[in-house]
């Protein structure tokens, strides 16, 4: 296992050094401020009793997912979990549709069908999730099986999975075929050390869950998921290696679950402590003090922060106006005709 | 008698029996520290320990194989799956090892899967399941289904005692929304025994699980109109009492059969059948079914009533049937 | 036109489309280098290269998985269980993703998983089950089983073109016992057309796979007791072509389902119930159900005749029907 | 990954260090015989017609099979596979019933039920396979949890599972829950270095199949498992260690499948050079040799040898002899009643 450095260099020579400019890290920070208030309006839209069923957030996990998504090229494939919101914003899923989703209208990505964060949109190159996990996982080592028969030379599939979620067979049988074939894909672990309630200790033996890795004969990383540029050069790394037909490698980003499981969970059993120390470490508020001695400005901030605040405000009222879907296509696309897979997708 | 919700008293089955035999464990996850996800083994680790309320990881297959494993080393395992969908993540050893290893060999393999299922408050298309028949052709298990807290608590313990694998479907819509009478101490409700939910002269239906509500509420409504129906509770589909519908159907002459789960493939197309088959000339009208959209269970509140039998369609459905 | 046997028509109908679009791949263990389990894909390996035969660790989730995966990336897989009963191992998958992720993400799922399904020769409980009757309750699969050459070849290329999950069951005992005309090049054969296997004017018998052999053996006994059977062979049960069950009861007024499934809750339950519901007023008498006992399918010669539907089963229950 | 030194010693000093007598080392040597000759009539059987469908055995595994079988407790559970006949042998299945189960006779342990190597004896502590790979394994683990409820110090489970399986989910899950709770079984790996027609490099991308073990923290022991004593010596350590509390081993035992996968399969993909290197290394030959060295005389090889002869022709005149079950017991027995598990199995 490796582990990646967090550079404490000067923010300028650590963002050349991952060969990006700053305008590149202010939009990582505005995708995690976007995520963030996503995350932060689906609860009060969850307590206005706006949003069916029950809602979940990643919150500590925004600097993981953008870190992860912007580290990925436009023509490759992702399956984001549960944490991963910043996925879908990098990736360029509008707000509305997001906030559409929550609230079960036609104009979320399933169209009412499917809630939370079961979402994707493939022109965006986004699989939507089942809840079952981590049954996406062999589903991006199928796309990353398709590019090598096609012989994609750079194209490369992420596929994530938590902490927990390693446990299961689909993550041994998907990781395990992916190594054999040394297929151009890259599995993230999103080790935000509880599964519900499970603790970590409960869930795998060893140090961490990447260390799975080593049964596969692949190689894995271990990086501070609350910062996105530690994130964002492991991946880029593991992507490069991914696509010169060196093989997987499972990247681990370490975060807290900044709340309960989901809406109905206070998460009574994760140490105060625990909360304080990684509260201390916040991805959003580490990128903002960055980008400060990087040179952004306090008004610059100010500006990004308010440009979000009327994004989601905007966008939220978009959703609004989305209408329910028609009961009477309830029982409409089961089965897809002939004509919809000639439409060139992704 | 003491009055308890349906969450509280499969809780209660449970502990009572854990208190009378020290062999009777429960794995799941979240089951220990957080008594859980539907809480119904609240406190329980504290009560009974590490070793008998054990948090698993996120692995189903293991959970059920390990089950099987200590059903065979003398123990009387009760497994949680979180929601009833996950168990298709060990579907291929409840029907593979499980259900036919008494077959084969000859050694019985106590143990219950506890299910929370059933729809009807937009848990999506993984939440909302009713599953019962991805294994009602599964020879070897046992399929059980209490609609009522009395019957929850006594099949819990039913369920434990009995010596094959069983399937216990507890419908999380009536985890907290009924209440009811419920005997205290240990006590078994046998399987295999339908029980006339509501006493009916003119259209029976069959009906098990959350659906009983259903019917009910159908058959009150329809009481005005000078209708009587007729609701069975199957309480169990595996074994299935077809005595009690072919006692009923011979009185009524009239079927309908009301299920949660899809409705081609569901298992109320065996029981349609069963009637026809067997009650061919009983019959005065065609059997109706009454059954979830054969779709996955949307997540919008509006999408999912129209998937998920309503009231008013077995109101509609009955109607129809007494006008034949 | 060839003669050839039912397991050379599907390596045919795979062959031509793999030579036709470049987007086929084969995906399964040993089908390379070893040719599958049953030569299925014999020299395949070396016509189409490793990538496009590729033989697979023992996974079936991952195999079926990156099936999915590969036709979202825009290829037309085909996957291959050694024998139909492994499927069990990837059911989560084919249920969960496979099959809910057009209706819920719009995303068309084009994939075939090739099942060399059904009994008769002493596979025992886990080389010989149908398998059908699992995966019918799930909306979004499609459930093909061909029983002529002809069929197969033409709904193997149907099933790859097809832009849903499609489950391929090709029945081992027809693989080489069964030969017929197949026409040259590609063709196709549409799902949800049943064919009448033989015209009859008294009973009608409902069956697909190898039972439609069954049916016929059995129809040719009966001729000579002047007792005239209709074969129905229905190629696929979902779609089911019930118009065409429709038609065939509406002019013999008797049914007989018959299917290799376990009886209770295999797929012939549904037709039977769906026939008693929309033919009621036409049928003189009631359906019958000819099927595999409700236990596991036994190693022993003796014992698993004696659980699979054989034609003096089907010839004694179209004699009682017609008596009725 | 330790690696078991095979000890060139002398024999008799091996067996003491083992804590073994010339005895021990001769039942194994009749054990191993009993396999061979067992699996070598069923062929015979097999072609005379009178076994029905496929027929597998285990040829070249003898040694790892009744090596491991002889390091177990007669309290302990094992759960073997297809090439473990030599398991069945040394707990002390009798040969007549084996017969009797590849015939479909009623004398069996399934009855008729099941065939081929789908047997067990549960108060011999063999639980019977099914088909599935490796669906016995998280079984192994599941008794190993029982005994640990019950607090059972001496008592210990075996699961097995192909270098092929190994890939599998179940294998991960099981082998993740013995590992996270430390329960006490020993996993073995048969690596016969084949699975059906697929070579070790496309089912797993390791050196061995047991490095998986590191991916739950646990530890693998690799051995020659054509040599039964070595095989024993590491069992007999990994069962010290797992009812010590210390958790379970990965016994990793290599051997080549000196046969097809099953009857009809005449292996032609494995390199020729392969079978006669392995060949060389018969588990029986060695054993054979070691215990003429250790002053068994050719006296006694001869008596030992036809003795198993004559046990095998007698318990097969025992097996022709056993009825074909009465075909209407086919459908009866789906079903358990509460009466049977108040039989006190093993
Ligand atoms: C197969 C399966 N079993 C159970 C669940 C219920 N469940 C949802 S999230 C979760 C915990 C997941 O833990 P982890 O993988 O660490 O992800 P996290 O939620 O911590 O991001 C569980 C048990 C599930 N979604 N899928
Ligand atoms: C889940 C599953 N898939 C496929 C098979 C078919 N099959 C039987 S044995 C075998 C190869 C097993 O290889 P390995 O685990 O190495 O064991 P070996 O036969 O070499 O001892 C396969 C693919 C099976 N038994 N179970
Ligand atoms: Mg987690
Ligand atoms: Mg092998």
């Amino acid at each position: 296992m490796a582990t990646a450095a967090s550079a404490e260099t000067d923010p300028r020579t650590r963002l050349r050094a991952l060969g990006l400019d700053r305008e590149d890290a202010v939009t990582m920070y505005r995708n995690m401020l976007v995520t963030r208030g996503i995350e932060e309006r689906g609860h009060i839209l969850f307590r206005q009793g706006k949003i069916p069923g029950s809602f979940y957030t990643g919150r500590g996990n925004e600097g993981a997912a953008v870190g992860v998504a912007s580290a990925t090229k436009p023509q490759d494939h992702l399956c984001p979990l549960q944490r991963d919101m910043g996925v879908h914003v990098t990736r360029g899923l509008e707000p509305w549709r997001v906030f559409a989703q929550y609230m079960g209208r036609s104009g979320g990505p399933t169209r009412g069908r499917d809630g939370n964060v079961h979402i994707g949109d493939i022109s965006l190159g986004i699989v939507g999730m089942v809840s079952h996990l981590p049954a996406m996982l062999p589903v991006g080592v199928g796309l990353a099986l398709s590019y090598r028969i096609k012989n994609e030379r750079d194209r490369c599939a992420f596929a994530w999975c938590g902490d927990g979620a390693s446990a299961r067979g689909d993550f041994h049988e998907g990781v395990n075929l992916a190594a054999v074939r040394k297929l151009p894909i890259v599995f993230i672990i999103d080790n935000n050390q509880w599964a519900y309630s499970t603790p970590s200790n409960l869930g795998y033996a060893t140090e961490h869950p990447s260390d799975r890795a080593k049964g596969y004969g692949l190689q894995n990383v271990v990086v501070d998921g609350t910062d996105p540029l530690e994130v964002y050069e492991a991946v880029k790394e593991a992507r490069d290696k991914a696509v010169a037909g060196e093989g997987p490698t499972i990247v681990e980003c370490v975060t807290l679950r900044m709340e309960g499981h989901a809406v109905h969970d206070d998460a009574f059993y994760v140490p105060k402590e625990d909360f304080e120390t990684w509260a201390a470490k916040d991805p959003i508020e580490r990128t903002r003090k960055f980008l400060l001695e990087a040179g952004m400005s306090e008004d610059e901030d100010e500006e990004i922060r308010s440009g979000v605040k009327r994004l989601l405000v905007e966008q939220l009222d978009k959703a609004e106006a989305s209408p329910l879907p028609d009961p009477s296509t309830a029982t409409t696309g089961v089965y897809a005709s002939p004509e919809e897979l000639d439409t060139p997708h992704h | 008698m003491a009055t308890m919700t349906y969450l509280q008293a499969i809780s209660e089955g449970l502990k009572e029996e854990m208190r009378r035999d020290e062999r009777v464990f429960i794995i799941g996850q979240d089951v220990g520290v957080y008594g859980g996800a539907f809480k119904v083994t609240d406190g329980m680790q504290k009560e009974f320990g590490e070793w008998r309320v054990i948090d698993a990881p996120l692995s189903e297959t293991a959970i059920v194989g390990a089950c099987t494993g200590a059903a065979l080393g003398g123990m009387r395992p009760v497994a949680e799956m979180q929601f009833a969908d996950f168990v298709s993540c060990a579907w291929d050893h409840l029907t593979t090892v499980s259900a036919k290893q008494y077959y084969r060999m000859g050694t019985p393999i106590p143990m219950t899967v506890r299910l929370p299922c059933g729809g009807g408050f937009s848990g999506g298309p993984f939440h909302s399941q009713m599953y019962d028949g991805y294994f009602a052709g599964c020879p070897g298990l046992k399929l059980v289904m209490p609609a009522t807290p009395e019957d929850a608590k006594g099949m819990m313990i039913e369920a434990i005692r009995d010596p094959n694998p069983v399937l216990f479907f507890e419908h999380k819509h009536l985890y907290r929304r009924i209440k009811g009478e419920v005997p205290e101490g240990v006590y078994t409700v046998p399987f295999g025994k339908a029980r006339v939910a509501r006493e009916g002269a003119d259209v029976t239906i069959v009906a098990w699980s959350a659906m009983v509500h259903v019917a009910t509420e159908a058959a009150e409504q329809l009481a005005g109109e000078g209708i009587d129906v007729e609701v069975l509770d199957m309480r169990t589909i595996a074994p299935l009492d077809f005595e009690a519908i072919a006692k009923s159907v011979t009185k009524t002459s009239k079927a309908i059969v009301l299920y949660e789960d899809t409705k081609t493939g569901g298992f109320g197309g065996e029981i349609s059948a069963r009637i026809a088959e067997e009650l061919f000339e009983t019959l005065d009208a065609p059997v109706r079914r009454v059954a979830t959209a054969d779709c996955p269970i949307p997540f919008s509140p509006v999408l999912e009533k129209e998937v998920l039998p309503q009231t008013a369609d077995v109101v509609e459905a009955v109607r129809a049937l007494s006008a034949y």
